[in-house]
């Protein structure tokens, strides 16, 4: 209804592979960063900051690396928590045994890490797949998780088994502030996801969809089955390093391995689920809806039954309708939020026609 | 000698625990085979399976009357998990079963929670956790009686099944699908029936393991994550073959247990936690398609 | 390589310099798209003159003589634009011929205009060209755009596009100063390019336009709509067709405006809305057929959307057409205008693909009310416009908020309108052809001594200066009451109807009018499944009961108003009856411009004609109809004869 | 249509041998799929191997584009032996193929199938794609242009970006012709191409076929065993039958066959 494309063509391939082909995304995108770069800071509260953005920015970020491997790449992978807690204490070790070791890099390096863990977890892939891959990245959570919690090293040998993260700095500037945390969270996360878009519209993003869709036809085009699914393993487990990385640093502050469950491994599937697998975009929805649903839920609880329902029945109903959504979106959208937003586009588009 | 005998303590230990693997694992194996679901719900139904056992004990059922309440009221879960969530998803990729399966599992845990509250519960069968005396006399061996008596009710329960599956014309079904879902229907086996019929015994399944486990070891959200360990049991065992899961129960049993004490000390213990995984992907790696599996051709 | 000239308005009497001025003043701006392989290709006005100078060098290498023709049978596309150009840039006349022609009508033209060198598109027209080769002894060279399929082609009258280029590029090479010298010696006296009017009666003529007339008729349009080289148009139409070429070749070579071409005609819609033209040209079977889809696509529509929808459109109906025309308008309706432009309208005209239209144009026979109206009052700027071939068009153009159903606007700057005693229109014109070519009596029958041109329309000016056409001069006839009978005019007054595609009227020397109806196979075949009347074809529907009623409705509706004008009062139709079959150009029963051969039909269909008037209740047809792929084949159906309600003028003056 | 082209003089006159299939012989757990097969395939023809379901004619291509590994018999490509190469290296050498039961990406569009199918033709790293750095643009610029020619080729332009999911079977086909040619190989093989399809849809993969032969001389081995169609089009024609070869020759040598005509034509089809 508010598209007009009449004049909007293009000459050229370059333009006819944008991320945005229409101009009025184009401008609502653009509008979007602005207000999340220069309203929210200012008029969002610190509540608000902490406890949503910043994590819906973090967890969209590790969302985005779990839809890379199971929804581009179609390797399922139930320990992307696992590869969470590498990146987080990585950086924290980086940061503590490395003098004026930069945030950035530190954060970049964490990311590595957790892609050369992913990629000794994925070897398996090359010989299984589906369910028996399930398995490898099952034996990824639980074995980093038990690792970190072993191994004092890790936590810099702190009897509570907590790491504090260290302050942020760049270029001597320290984000102590909410608004200065979201501010540097937001820059990485919309910079990565740029470039995963990047990826999944370009060759590397075909090769992946290739080995997921039919990997018999991909091998016989020519496409190196192992190394695509291993890129896909690495590229994964760096955007959930990083999630990681941010997760200590300018999410939580103090965290302990035991933090990141199988229980989060799953519910960051959950995300891609609900969000859509195979989209960045769904990355983005997903993360937002199953981090607000819980808050939602408590709201209406103490809303209807006022301030003393028991926290149990709280979580009870919150699992239940966890698992509801996810059988409900597997059934009616297995496409998710991300397909539900695109669809009500072309009917925009289409406006004031049907189809 | 105390050396060699401590082994097979740990051993024998280990081996009924996995017994415990296999009995999880039995209860995929069937639905597995019967409609190609991996039924990750499964650990959430032994949980369910258990506590609704103890509730209605607690709510003053005798034990003869909570039995057959349970078993209907599993069975009744097993047909409304079949009717409601994979029946619209039959047909679609086995990761999407999972998942669902998956979500499956929190949609049981909170109904449990919602139901009976969070509480552990002790359930008492009337066996007590203690070494059996004429072992310990004998043999010096101290294994727990609970333990021996879990490994006799699986013992039976899987004879009970193999027999029901070879002779009774529903077995025979059962096979004939489990084979070839097409060709069975083409032969006017009513497959739908079949299904419900499978996801009701699992149901039954998860009871009888429920119960045990819960005698052992209290009936407690751990049970849940049982499901998880029969995921590699089910790996070496191969996901189609019955006897397959229960020897890779006793391997998985055996194996983490020796583990854990022999080489967890070294490294700071809790290896339990991934032991089983390692070694299924190692396992995978030599013979992927399991102990007993046939062997995966795939054709172009 | 570079083309450059001097430019000074005056000596830019010639297509090929007015390419070579735009060449140098916008180089870099598009001159032509295509949409092509995904994308719309772009020719900017220095490739385009680099293209045409190429091609050009090769014609004049391959023998093509100044004053010689060059044919070109194919859709829009850029080379054959190109290929138009080169010819007049020797000296040479364009010859576009339709392209859905079938090679024995084009044996004629080809024969006629001697042409030597033809540009076809495909391997489909050169079929046809080769099919007929012999019967037209002058054509030594045939270039070919698409080489899909051409690979094992053997003639050596054959060359394609692209080797034909070459052969130019590598004659420019050395000599391109002489290449160059030949588009600087053309003159705008001379002839730029023949169309051949197809003609509702007799034979094709051609018709023989300079480059003056072309280029002052074309500048005088510009003019009048303040055309920039902004602008952008699609070219759809045939390019044979007069109307298409000044719209896509004349005046972009005077504006220095970009066409489009786009990718088929199966993708014309989506295509027009990616381009969204600021200037366009329909003519109103076209906007008809949009209205129709429009329509139908609307009634799938959720109740809600189709309420607002049906809101919105009164509005429009009521006050739409005032405030295009920049009335005054209640502030209540301006208001709730602006709020329906923004959830309908907008978006409507966009989905239409002319959201950016700044000028519509529709000509070439008489449009209805509703259907002119309905697109004003959803915001686009329709007009109407008079013109023939023989005229290079404008004639006569409505100007901005002068818009009205019934005229066709006063004539454009440089037009001077004349009648005969017979009220036939007479014009003189820069505009004016120079001749029939090879047909010096048909030229001296259509063209007077003092220049004025005897257009065969009968028509009147109003006192506000518009001219009003009601119908060609020679169907004017009476009915056996002496009253006045103008059988077009009544054929459109059907036509209006959206369940009615064309209709034909008898009644010349007769007691009272009848009708042939078409019915219109979308609207009526929607209509059908909304009342689940279950049918096979047009022919099943033909035959329905219920659309026989529902025709009924539509004549009696005409004739209430037919009524209502006294000079026309007598000639409301009183039986009518629906064909058997759609009426078709392949059957010659309409032109190629798709207007119905009133006078073929009616001996074609004789026994109809007699059943109408001997009051049978129905008739037995035995018919040819020639099929798609061309088979010819025999069908025989029962036609029901229905009479219409009819009104005494009397009666209806006292209701009114 | 198919007589008229081989009347006219081919583009790309058939050449000497580019496969030469060597007393190959192959069996899965026991049973018998080829025994002893030897034939050749020469530059630019159109090769067919027929023969009834069963005849061993898919185990055959894929021995040939190394998804199989034969047990005995040497293979050959354009000279070099390449017994049991790996199916990435038969398309590095050019060897591409369609499958009989279409092997298409469903989740991807027309366009990226058919870009996929280029995948050996770009070389751009993650890291460059991500960036968009020269290289991956340039790439994904020249290979869209190369793709689009396959798109008209093949009169898809309207299907361009749609699912290939939700295409018709008849389509389906079409586009993973176009995705096998978009590799550009020397040699195409095609796994039952008409298989369960109408006359006319027959018709036109038939034409498409011919035109990828004669447009860029790609040599064509296709398995069929609807005879009808294969005679016409092929230049000669091998005939299988429970995994032995009992016929090589052009259609008409072939129709000619007796063993052929007892074991095959006496076939109901």
């Amino acid at each position: 209804m508010f598209y007009r494309e009449a004049g909007q063509f293009r000459t050229s391939y370059g333009q006819d592979s944008q991320i945005f082909p229409l101009r009025q995304d184009r401008f609502a995108m653009l509008a979007l960063l602005a207000v999340a770069v220069v309203v929210i800071p200012y008029i969002a509260s610190d509540y608000w900051l902490r406890a949503l953005l910043i994590p819906w920015l973090i967890f969209s970020l590790v969302a985005l690396g779990q839809n890379i491997l199971t929804g581009y790449a179609g390797q399922l992978s139930l320990g992307s928590a696992g590869f969470m807690a590498v990146g987080a204490f990585a950086c924290y070790n980086f940061m503590l045994r490395v003098d004026g070791m930069p945030f950035l890099v530190a954060v970049v390096l964490s990311g590595l890490c957790a892609a050369g863990v992913g990629i000794a977890f994925g070897l398996p892939s090359l010989r299984i797949r589906g369910l028996y891959l399930a398995v490898a990245t099952l034996a990824a959570q639980f074995f980093i998780v038990w690792a970190l919690d072993k191994f004092g090293w890790f936590k810099n040998n702190d009897p509570s088994g907590v790491i504090t993260a260290q302050p942020i700095v760049i270029l001597g500037y320290a984000f102590n502030t909410a608004q200065e945390k979201y501010l540097i969270v937001l820059a990485i996360v919309a910079g990565l996801a740029l470039l995963a878009k990047n990826m999944a519209r370009g060759a590397t993003g075909r090769a992946w969809m290739a080995v997921r869709d039919m990997d018999v036809a991909a091998e016989v085009m020519g496409l190196p089955l192992m190394r695509t699914k291993l890129q896909a393993f690495a590229i994964s487990s760096f955007y959930c390093g990083v999630g990681g990385a941010l997760f200590a640093f300018a999410y939580l502050g103090t965290v302990e391995p035991s933090a990141f469950t199988i229980d989060l491994s799953f519910r960051i599937l959950f995300m891609i689920i609900i969000g859509g697998v195979g989209t960045i975009l769904g990355s983005f929805l997903g993360a937002g809806f199953i981090l607000l649903l819980p808050i939602f839920l408590s709201v209406l609880f103490h809303a209807v039954f006022g301030q003393t329902v028991d926290a149990s029945l709280i979580s009870a109903v919150e699992l239940i309708v966890f698992g509801a959504l996810i059988i409900i979106f597997l059934i009616v959208e297995p496409h998710g939020l991300a397909r539900m937003w695109q669809l009500t586009k072309e009917r925009l588009r289409l406006w004031p026609f049907p189809h | 000698m105390a050396g060699f005998q401590f082994f097979l303590e740990v051993l024998v230990g280990g081996l009924l625990s996995g017994v415990m693997y296999a009995l999880v694992a039995l209860g995929f194996v069937l639905i597995y085979k019967a409609s190609g679901v991996f039924n990750f719900a499964q650990g959430a139904m032994v949980f369910f399976a258990a506590l609704s056992f103890v509730g209605f004990m607690e709510l003053g059922a005798p034990f003869w009357l909570a039995l057959p309440i349970t078993i209907g009221l599993m069975a009744l879960l097993g047909l409304g998990i079949e009717r409601f969530v994979l029946r619209p998803l039959v047909n679609q990729h086995e990761i999407t079963l999972l998942m669902a399966t998956i979500g499956l599992t929190f949609v049981i845990e909170g109904v449990a929670q919602l139901v009976w509250g969070v509480e552990v519960r002790r359930l008492d069968l009337g066996i007590k956790d203690q070494p059996l005396p004429w072992l310990a006399d004998n043999a010096g061996l101290f294994i727990s009686q609970i333990d021996i008596f879990a490994a006799v009710v699986a013992a039976i329960l899987v004879a009970t099944l193999s027999l029901v599956f070879s002779r009774t014309k529903v077995g025979r079904a059962l096979r004939a699908v489990a084979d070839d879902h097409a060709a069975a229907l083409s032969i006017g086996i009513p497959l739908k029936r079949i299904w419900a019929l499978v996801w009701a015994i699992s149901g039954v399944v998860a009871l009888v393991a429920g119960m045990l486990w819960g005698a052992r070891s209290g009936v407690q959200f751990a049970l849940v994550f049982v499901a998880l360990k029969a995921l590699p049991v089910l790996i070496i065992g191969g996901f189609t073959s019955v006897p397959g899961v229960i020897v890779a129960g006793l391997i998985v049993g055996a194996a983490e247990k020796l583990a854990e004490v022999y080489i967890g000390p070294s490294v700071g213990g809790g290896i339990e936690s991934w032991f089983p995984y390692v070694l299924a992907i190692l396992f995978l790696l030599v013979r992927p398609e399991g102990l007993f599996g046939e062997k995966i051709i795939r054709r172009v | 390589m570079f083309l450059k000239m001097p430019s000074d308005s005056a000596s830019l009497d010639t297509f090929p310099k007015l390419l070579l001025h735009h060449a140098s003043q916008r180089g870099a701006r598009p001159a032509i798209r295509e949409k092509s392989r995904g994308i719309w290709q772009t020719l900017s006005w220095q490739q385009l003159a680099d293209k045409v100078a190429a091609i050009a060098a090769a014609l004049q290498a391959d023998g093509f003589q100044r004053g010689g023709h060059l044919a070109l049978i194919g859709d829009n596309r850029p080379r054959l634009y190109a290929a138009m150009c080169a010819a007049q840039w020797l000296g040479g006349v364009a010859v576009p011929l339709y392209q859905d022609a079938a090679a024995d009508e084009l044996a004629n033209p080809l024969r006629a205009a001697d042409v030597t060198h033809v540009f076809a598109e495909d391997q489909e027209q050169v079929d046809k060209l080769l099919e007929i080769l012999p019967q037209c002894p002058h054509i030594q060279r045939i270039v070919y755009d698409e080489d899909r399929g051409m690979r094992h082609y053997a003639q050596p009258q054959l060359i394609s596009f692209v080797d034909f280029r070459k052969q130019g590029e590598a004659v420019l090479a050395t000599r391109r100063d002489a290449v160059l010298a030949e588009a600087r010696m053309g003159r705008g006296s001379e002839a730029a390019a023949m169309f051949f009017t197809s003609g509702t009666t007799g034979q094709a003529k051609g018709v023989v336009l300079t480059h003056t007339a072309l280029i002052d008729r074309a500048r005088a349009a510009a003019e009048m709509e303040g055309l920039n080289d902004e602008d952008v148009a699609v070219a759809y139409l045939p390019p044979a067709w007069i109307g298409q070429n000044m719209f896509s070749y004349a005046q972009p070579m005077v504006v220095g405006y970009c066409i489009c071409c786009p990718e088929s005609p199966e993708t014309m819609l989506s295509d027009m809305r990616e381009v969204g033209p600021t200037y366009f040209f329909a003519p109103p079977r076209v906007l008809e057929s949009l209205l129709t889809d429009v329509t139908i696509r609307m009634e799938d529509a959720s109740r809600i959307k189709r309420w607002l929808y049906a809101q919105a459109m009164t509005l429009a109906r009521r006050v739409g057409a005032q405030v295009l025309a920049g009335d005054s308008v209640a502030l209540g309706d301006r208001m709730a205008y602006k709020l329906c432009d923004l959830l309908i309208y907008g978006p409507l005209r966009d989905v239409l693909g002319m959201s950016r239209l700044r000028v519509a144009y529709t000509a070439g026979e008489a449009i209805g009310a509703d259907l002119l109206m309905f697109f004003r009052s959803i915001g686009i700027n329709l007009k109407q416009l008079y013109g023939s071939t023989e005229t290079s068009v404008f004639v006569c153009v409505q100007p901005n908020g002068q818009v009205k159903p019934d005229t066709v606007g006063p004539a454009v700057k440089g037009v001077e309108l004349s009648f005969t005693p017979q009220r036939e229109l007479l014009i003189r014109s820069p505009g004016l052809f120079t001749e029939y070519h090879l047909n010096p009596e048909a030229t001296r029958a259509a063209k007077d001594a003092d220049g004025w041109f005897h257009t065969g329309d009968a028509g009147y000016v109003g006192d506000d200066g518009h001219l009003r056409i009601i119908d060609r001069v020679k169907d004017v006839g009476a009915l056996s009451d002496g009253s006045l009978f103008a059988p077009k005019y009544l054929e459109n007054k059907l036509k209006f109807f959206p369940y009615i595609k064309e209709a034909v009227a008898f009644g010349d020397g007769r007691d009272r009018v009848c009708m042939f109806v078409n019915i219109d196979l979308a609207a009526v075949g929607n209509w059908a499944d909304r009342r689940d009347i279950a049918y096979t074809g047009y022919g099943d529907l033909a035959t329905r009961k219920e659309v026989h009623g529902l025709i009924a409705d539509c004549v009696a509706q005409a004739n209430a108003d037919l009524a209502r004008e006294p000079t026309l009062a007598q000639s409301q139709i009183h039986r009518f009856l629906i064909l058997h079959k759609e009426l078709d150009a392949d059957d010659g029963e309409l032109t190629r411009t798709r207007k119905v051969r009133r006078g073929f039909i009616g001996e074609r269909y004789q026994t109809l004609v007699d059943a109408l008037y001997d009051g049978r209740k129905n008739v037995r047809i035995d018919a040819q109809v020639r099929y798609e792929d061309g088979r010819v084949g025999n069908v025989s159906a029962d036609l029901t004869i229905s009479d219409a309600k009819t009104f005494a003028p009397a009666q209806l003056k006292k209701v009114a | 249509m198919t007589v008229q082209l081989h009347a006219h003089a081919r583009a790309f006159p058939i050449g000497g041998p580019i496969i030469e299939v060597q007393d190959i012989s192959m069996a899965f757990g026991g049973v018998k799929a080829l025994t002893k097969i030897s034939f050749d395939v020469r530059k630019h023809e159109v090769r067919a191997i027929i023969g009834p379901n069963g005849a061993g004619k898919s185990s055959m291509l894929n021995v040939i584009n190394g998804v199989y590994r034969p047990q005995e018999g040497t293979l050959r490509f354009a000279g070099e032996v390449i017994t049991g190469i790996t199916p990435r290296r038969a398309a590095h050498l050019g060897i591409s193929r369609t499958f009989q039961n279409i092997a298409l990406f469903k989740g991807m569009t027309v366009l990226d199938n058919i870009m996929a199918g280029r995948n050996l033709r770009m070389h751009a790293n993650f890291l460059e794609v991500a960036f968009r750095l020269p290289r991956a643009l340039r790439e994904e610029t020249e290979n869209r242009e190369a793709v689009e020619e396959i798109i008209e080729f093949l009169e898809i332009e309207h299907i361009r970006k749609t699912p290939v999911g939700r295409l018709p079977y008849g389509l389906q086909k079409r586009v993973e012709l176009g995705r096998a040619i978009a590799a550009e190989p020397k040699v195409l093989l095609l796994d039952e191409p008409m298989a369960g399809m109408n006359i006319e849809e027959k018709q036109d993969m038939c034409r498409f076929v011919l035109d990828v032969n004669d447009h860029y001389g790609t040599t064509i081995v296709l398995i069929e065993h609807d005879m009808g169609v294969v005679m016409d089009i092929s230049d000669r024609v091998v005939v299988l039958d429970y995994g032995k070869k009992i016929g090589d020759g052009t259609p008409d040598e072939v129709r000619a066959n007796q063993n052929v005509i007892d074991a095959y034509l006496g076939v109901a089809h």
